[in-house]
């Protein structure tokens, strides 16, 4: 084993880390309280520099043979999970001031990029725990929020379950195939035999589980709405990013066919259709966030119906321009002393007038959200849709793309209720924050490359 | 005849038995004993497997899961004494104040 | 230089001063950018279609801004493109647009929003000039929601007023559903070609192998588009309503320019059309009942926006009766001189309304002619132009629609025509009904309104000058002619050759009657007839005489045509059907939402259920089905 | 049929009595001593079939620390609470026919396989002995070994996170 290899091909996982040791040696030297956010800010931008640099030299290298290796494009999505988590560490600083909440975050990104080069089973089965774990602490730490623990719990049982049904899924694979290589999944996917295909019917429910794919998105309403807004935006980007990294690792770039197809359209189909309806009648921003995500997870899972490399193009894709565009949202989110309040839609109203930055960055984002061109949502969808086009599924794309049409609505209020209707005397004052802004503007700046330059991410798969 | 297939059996209805236990049992330590139940499925699902194809690799992903049900233990519980004790009540079917 | 991206940037950069400046440096600066970019982007154009003439009549210019992305093997540019057809729409838009912006320097003047009104101006024009320049569909759609959004900004431009908002919305959601068709339509090219310029596609069709799609299919989706953008049925419930906004911005946005953008597009992938028949049938259809019953909504209408819109909505309709019979040239000519007639009879409502001070119903109005003569006088000539009298802009335009209606063997039918010339003839008759009851007939002004009146100023005077004086000569310019190179006329039927010309008498006859009508009806006001009639109704059956014309008429065409078109269309149709419709399902998805929202119980135990309900059934179906 | 196998049927019912006495049983002390009897009777089942050093960790890991931690709590906690008078929730029905419907499903895929019957204690090449199965553990899959203690930092430093912040909201 070459000892250079393992310390250059896991890098960004070294730095974060080395990240998590730093903090919990200040922790317990008991170092001054703001530390925390310094020294997590460092870690994941040494990170990120760590692995787009991994990226641009096309480094290859698999330091443990079978269970790990990186390639360009898994640095690629490492630097993506890494890059989008730095503005919400941004946002974090005023509510979590604890090196506690770094050092989980950090735990939780860990794992998130073991997902993305892991090469077995067993290194997927960590990473996954490993990103999840840490964010059912992270959902109770919201102090402003009396039903935090509530909210814990759920998310904690349902993730419970899905570890349990992963590893009979796992367990099904690995008697089929006496391996506990990834590839065993997509060799599995072209089977008829029914013992694979109910191992992949069980690792696929899995990570609908994860990812809050109708039926099984119970938990994810309810926790993004008792997380505190820091969280429920590291929930709604990194982690449904690592969910969806991890099923991208899984297919590779096998075809799928009947009848696992139905069930990988027919469900994210439900799911667009129940997420954008269900956000209709929200009155809390962070539980129609919610029930976007679940939505937005539809289209991502129905990106895996297509096969070879369009998919990964997709899938990062529509993962990056979702994950920016989320960020943004919260980033600019006015936030008052009374979470629940502010937490309301209607304290959005006529933020225009008093915020029109914040205004307009929101109304971006949303737009973005809704697919709309010139908006990178759009080519996002797009990517997505023509992937499923050139699989040769035209019903299921026709009935996704009518089913994403019904999601502009909600995502108009919001705009609506910042541009159109008129401020109401009792709002919260949420003045602006330096920290947020610079997480906005860290975010609007890909977004804008993206818009106008969207083949400086696409090009490189 | 202690067969593949018996024990499979055992270990579909174990788990089944977890999962119903987590949907119908009000208690919130029960339903986290019932979690570790499911786990306890799989494991022997992994064993069973791992003598069948005579492979290493499912004994040693017993090991991880030992490691993470003790660590999924060590977060749930905390969770449960603080709900617990904002509620004074173990019973999930009170935990709802976040709906709709 | 890239004078093509120049002059779709030009307005952006007006967006983005005025937008983000604006509110800073005043007016004065606010007017010079907002006013100023369109015309330079006019005049880059104007150097454009020099450039374009020199290059001869079936030549094109090609201008790649960048390489957009590129997906697998295949690059996607932002092109633009400019051949003729490109010219007319691009000088019309920054034309009219230039015109329309000088005129709200005078119309928006004491608004405090006056900088962010210039700014959504010029973003609509960017908007809508990457749509006609665009080379590919998809630019072209980046375009096409642009201009939508920034409709929808615009008609919520007073967003004090709910009503207002709520129409910004209705367009929004109405729009939504015929974009649906648009990306289907676009998809399914894209898939079936493996390209999205809209000259190749055209080439795609024409070609000795016909592609693996249908032309009919992809035909009728992209008209679902197109009606959505061009207010056809059923997707016009959207436009009246959206005449909430600012009188210049019904002007420029739905009136002369993105309200064409359907009619452009189906101008531009005339390939696709001329190989599709049936889609070419429902273009024509739909496109002439829309003429007529938009027509027949506009007789009894009272609000002077109102009768605008319809009447827009109608033309429209002819236009797409044009683009069915497959005499593309002509549709755009018609696009071309409606867009001088409309914008001036819109500006001209705009200053009618300034000078009382707010008030749109003509039931109120009267004897305006001699307070504010300048606005009287152009009004006229572009409704003189609208109702087809010769020798104005529109009859030209007009009498070819109707001549291909009839004598095209693409399609054409008397039944075509006779509907088309009713609505002709409405068109005439409603619109010297406004003229009468707006600015001829004795005052019925309440005495406050009255006192206010003024002439408005000239940035707006003069601009309804120079659009009258276009709409008075510009069906001088054979338009159809001019672009035949590229869009060909259709052939005509063999027995019709010899009778163009009495046709253009049957023309001119048709609007002349409808004049005469409204005349005849309104020139006394409002209650001739009417009031009469129902107090003496005995009597004045027993007189007769005109009385009895009267009657007949009420009986035969009012009547009749009241109830249609207040019953069926606008109740059974609009209210109940389309506007039914969209509010059936906002209240359907709003139960639905609840629904949902109830299955969210909050219970956990309930949430593990779903979850093992899915993985029951997942395994299941893939077990039954493998 | 030999002793041995007999035993793997004896425990193999034990087992399942356990889970089944799990979800029948009132009071979550009795639910934990069901547990800990289901999982010793794996364990046994586990030595049994000769894979004995999952066996001794399944007794070790599971019944020795995690089940002592439950009990513990379960004791910390021993207050009067509904949940114990009425142990099921409303989803008692639907629950057990979904479960035994999973049961069904999961049991048709694993039948269809027939796969070759195992003879206990006479499986081939890899050895489930504690020193042959660490050494090979720790040539393979040292990274995951690492791995898993960055998860239970993780885990331990969640826990601290989760007790402050409860006896904040307290205080």
């Amino acid at each position: 084993m070459n000892w250079y290899d393992v310390v250059k091909a896991m890098l960004p996982e070294h730095l974060l880390l080395a990240g998590m040791v730093i903090l919990l040696t200040l922790e317990i030297l008991r170092g001054r309280p703001r530390d925390g956010f310094v020294v997590a800010f460092l870690a994941l931008a040494a990170a990120a520099a760590a692995a787009l640099t991994l990226h641009m030299e096309g480094y290859t290298g698999a330091p443990f043979s079978g269970h790990f290796s990186v390639g360009p494009d898994a640095s690629l999505a490492k630097f993506a999970l890494i890059a989008l988590a730095l503005p919400v560490v941004l946002i974090s600083r005023d509510d979590f001031a604890e090196t506690r909440y770094y050092v989980l975050l950090l735990a939780s990104l860990y794992g998130a990029c073991l997902l993305v080069s892991s090469d077995s089973l067993p290194t997927l089965f960590l990473g996954l725990e490993l990103m999840s774990m840490p964010v059912y602490a992270l959902v109770l730490l919201a102090q402003l929020r009396a039903d935090s623990a509530e909210a814990a719990l759920k998310y904690l049982v349902l993730g419970g379950t899905a570890t349990a049904t992963f590893l009979m899924g796992v367990a099904l694979l690995y008697g089929w195939s006496g391996s506990m290589s990834t590839a065993v999944f997509a060799a599995a996917l072209g089977s008829s035999d029914t013992l694979p295909v109910a191992g992949v019917v069980l690792v696929v429910a899995s990570l609908f589980l994860k990812a809050a794919i109708v039926p099984f998105h119970g938990w994810a309403p309810d926790a993004y709405e008792g997380a505190s807004v820091p969280v429920t935006a590291f929930m709604a980007t990194i982690i449904k990013a690592g969910v969806l990294f991890a099923a991208l690792r899984l297919f590779e770039t096998a075809p799928v066919t009947r009848p696992l197809v139905d069930v990988l359209a027919v469900l994210p189909l439900v799911s667009m259709i129940w997420g954008n309806v269900a956000a209709i009648r929200q009155t809390s921003f962070r539980r129609m966030i919610a029930y976007s995500s679940i939505a937005h997870a539809g289209y991502l899972f129905y990106a895996l119906l297509g096969a070879g490399p369009g998919r990964a193009q997709a899938v990062v894709f529509y993962v990056v321009v979702y994950g920016i565009m989320n960020v943004l949202a919260f980033a600019v989110l006015p936030r008052g002393t009374d979470d629940e309040r502010s937490d309301r839609l209607e304290s959005l109203q006529g933020l225009y007038q008093r915020r029109p930055f914040a205004a307009i960055m929101l109304g971006i984002a949303m737009l973005s959200l809704a697919g709309l061109p010139p908006m990178p949502g759009f080519v996002a969808k797009f990517l997505v849709f023509r992937n499923v086009l050139a699989a040769g599924y035209t019903g299921y794309a026709v009935l996704g793309l009518v089913a994403s049409y019904l999601g502009i609505y909600f995502y108009l209020r919001v705009i609506q209720y910042m541009f159109m209707n008129p401020a109401t005397a009792d709002q919260p004052a949420g003045h602006p924050r330096r920290l947020a802004l610079a997480a906005s503007l860290l975010c609007l700046a890909p977004a804008i490359v993206l818009t106008f330059f969207p083949g400086w991410l696409l090009d490189r798969f | 005849m202690a067969d593949t297939q018996l024990l499979l059996g055992l270990s579909f209805v174990l788990f089944a038995l977890g999962l119903v236990g987590v949907m119908v049992r009000r208690n919130a330590l029960v339903m986290l004993m019932c979690m570790e139940l499911m786990l306890n499925a799989v494991i022997l699902a992994l064993v069973t497997f791992s003598l069948e194809t005579a492979t290493l690799s499912g004994a040693v992903l017993v090991f991880l899961i030992f490691v993470v049900a003790a660590a999924e233990i060590a977060i749930a519980i905390p969770i449960v004494l603080q709900l617990s004790r904002q509620r004074s009540s173990l019973d999930v079917e009170g935990y709802d104040r976040l709906q709709g | 230089m890239k004078l093509l991206t120049v002059i779709v940037l030009l307005p952006l950069a007006g967006f983005l001063l005025n937008g983000l400046l604006g509110r800073r440096l005043g007016r004065t600066f606010v007017s010079i950018v907002g006013c100023g970019l369109p015309i330079l982007a006019f005049l880059a154009t104007l150097k454009a279609v020099l450039l374009l003439q020199a290059a001869g009549p079936d030549a094109a210019l090609l201008e790649v801004a960048y390489r957009w992305a590129s997906f697998g093997d295949q690059g996607f540019d932002v092109a633009f493109y400019f051949d003729r057809l490109t010219a007319v729409m691009t000088l019309i838009i920054t034309g009219v647009g230039s015109l329309i912006h000088v005129y709200s320097t005078g119309y928006m003047k004491d608004d405090p929003g006056y900088a962010r009104y210039f700014a959504y101006l010029n973003l609509f024009l960017f908007f809508m000039l990457t749509l006609v320049l665009g080379r590919s569909l998809l630019v072209c759609f980046v375009g096409w929601e642009g201009v939508g959004l920034a409709s929808y900004l615009l008609i919520g431009f007073w967003f004090e007023d709910p009503a207002k908002a709520a129409a910004g919305k209705k367009a929004f959601i109405t729009n939504r559903v015929g974009d649906a068709g648009f990306l289907l339509g676009l998809f399914l090219l894209y898939w079936a070609l493996g390209t999205v310029n809209m000259d190749e596609i055209n080439a795609a069709f024409a070609a000795p192998v016909a592609p693996a799609v249908s032309a009919s299919l992809v035909g009728v989706l992209l008209f679902i588009g197109a009606t959505g953008k061009s207010a056809q049925i059923p997707l016009h419930v959207w436009l009246p309503d959206a005449m909430a906004g600012p009188t210049p911005v019904s002007a420029l946005i739905h009136a002369a320019t993105m309200v064409t953008a359907g009619v452009y597009l189906v101008a531009r992938l005339h390939g696709i059309y001329e190989h599709a028949p049936e889609a070419s049938q429902v273009v024509a259809v739909i496109g002439v009942l829309t003429a007529f019953f938009a027509a027949t909504i506009a007789l009894v209408q009272t609000d002077i926006k109102k009768v605008l819109a319809y009447s827009t909505v109608s033309q429209l309709g002819l236009m797409f009766l044009a683009l069915g019979v497959g005499a593309y040239g002509v549709a755009v000519f018609h696009v071309y001189t409606h867009a001088f007639f409309k914008a001036c009879l819109f500006l001209g409502a705009g200053s009618v309304i300034h000078a009382l001070g707010g008030e749109q119903d003509i039931r109120k109005m009267g004897g305006l002619w001699r307070r504010i003569p300048l606005t009287f006088g152009t009004f006229a000539v572009a409704t003189a132009a609208i109702a087809g009298i010769p020798p104005l802009a529109g009859f030209f335009s007009k009498d070819e629609i109707l001549w291909f209606a009839l004598a095209s063997q693409h399609g054409g039918s008397a039944a075509l025509w006779v509907l088309g010339s009713a609505a002709s003839l409405l068109t005439s008759f409603y619109m010297f009904r406004l003229l009468w009851l707006t600015f001829l007939t004795p005052s019925r002004m309440s005495h406050d309104t009255e006192h206010h009146v003024h002439e408005s100023p000239f940035s707006m005077t003069g601009v309804l000058i120079v659009l009258a004086a276009l709409s008075a000569i510009g069906g001088f310019f054979e338009l159809p002619h001019f672009l035949e190179p590229l869009l060909p006329i259709p052939a005509v039927a063999g027995s019709l050759e010899h009778y163009e010309h009495t046709f253009v008498f049957v023309a001119v006859a048709v609007a002349l009657l409808g004049l005469a009508a409204a005349t005849f009806m309104y020139r006394r006001g409002l209650a001739r007839g009417e009031a009469l009639a129902a107090r003496f109704p005995r009597l004045h059956r027993i007189l007769g005489g005109k009385y009895y014309i009267d009657e007949l008429y009420e009986a035969v065409l009012y009547r009749p045509l009241h109830w249609v078109s207040d019953r069926v269309f606008l109740g059974l149709g609009d209210r109940l059907l389309i506007d039914g419709s969209l509010h059936g399902l906002a209240a359907l998805t709003r139960r639905a939402s609840g629904r949902l929202s109830r299955v969210q119980t909050g219970q956990l135990q309930w949430y593990v259920a779903m979850a093992v309900i899915g993985v029951v059934g997942c395994l299941v179906w893939v077990w039954r089905h493998g | 049929m030999t002793i041995d196998q007999l035993l793997v049927y004896f425990f193999g019912a034990c087992a399942m009595l356990g889970g089944v006495l799990m979800l029948v049983a009132r009071h979550p002390m009795r639910v934990a001593l069901a547990l800990i009897s289901c999982m010793l009777s794996l364990a046994g089942i586990y030595a049994m079939l000769g894979v004995h050093v999952v066996a001794v960790f399944q007794v070790l890991i599971y019944v020795g620390a995690v089940m002592v931690f439950m009990v513990y709590v379960i004791m910390l906690l021993d207050v009067r609470d509904p949940s114990f008078v009425r142990r099921y929730s409303r989803m008692l029905l639907p629950g057990v026919v979904l479960g035994a419907l999973l049961a069904g499903a999961l049991g048709v895929s694993a039948v269809r396989l027939g796969a070759p019957a195992i003879q206990p204690g006479a499986s081939a090449a890899p050895s489930y002995l504690v020193q042959p199965f660490s050494v090979e553990f720790l040539r393979e899959y040292w990274l995951h070994f690492e791995l898993t203690s960055v998860l239970l930092v993780a885990a331990v430093v969640a826990a601290i996170a989760i007790i402050r912040t409860g006896r904040r909201s307290d205080g």
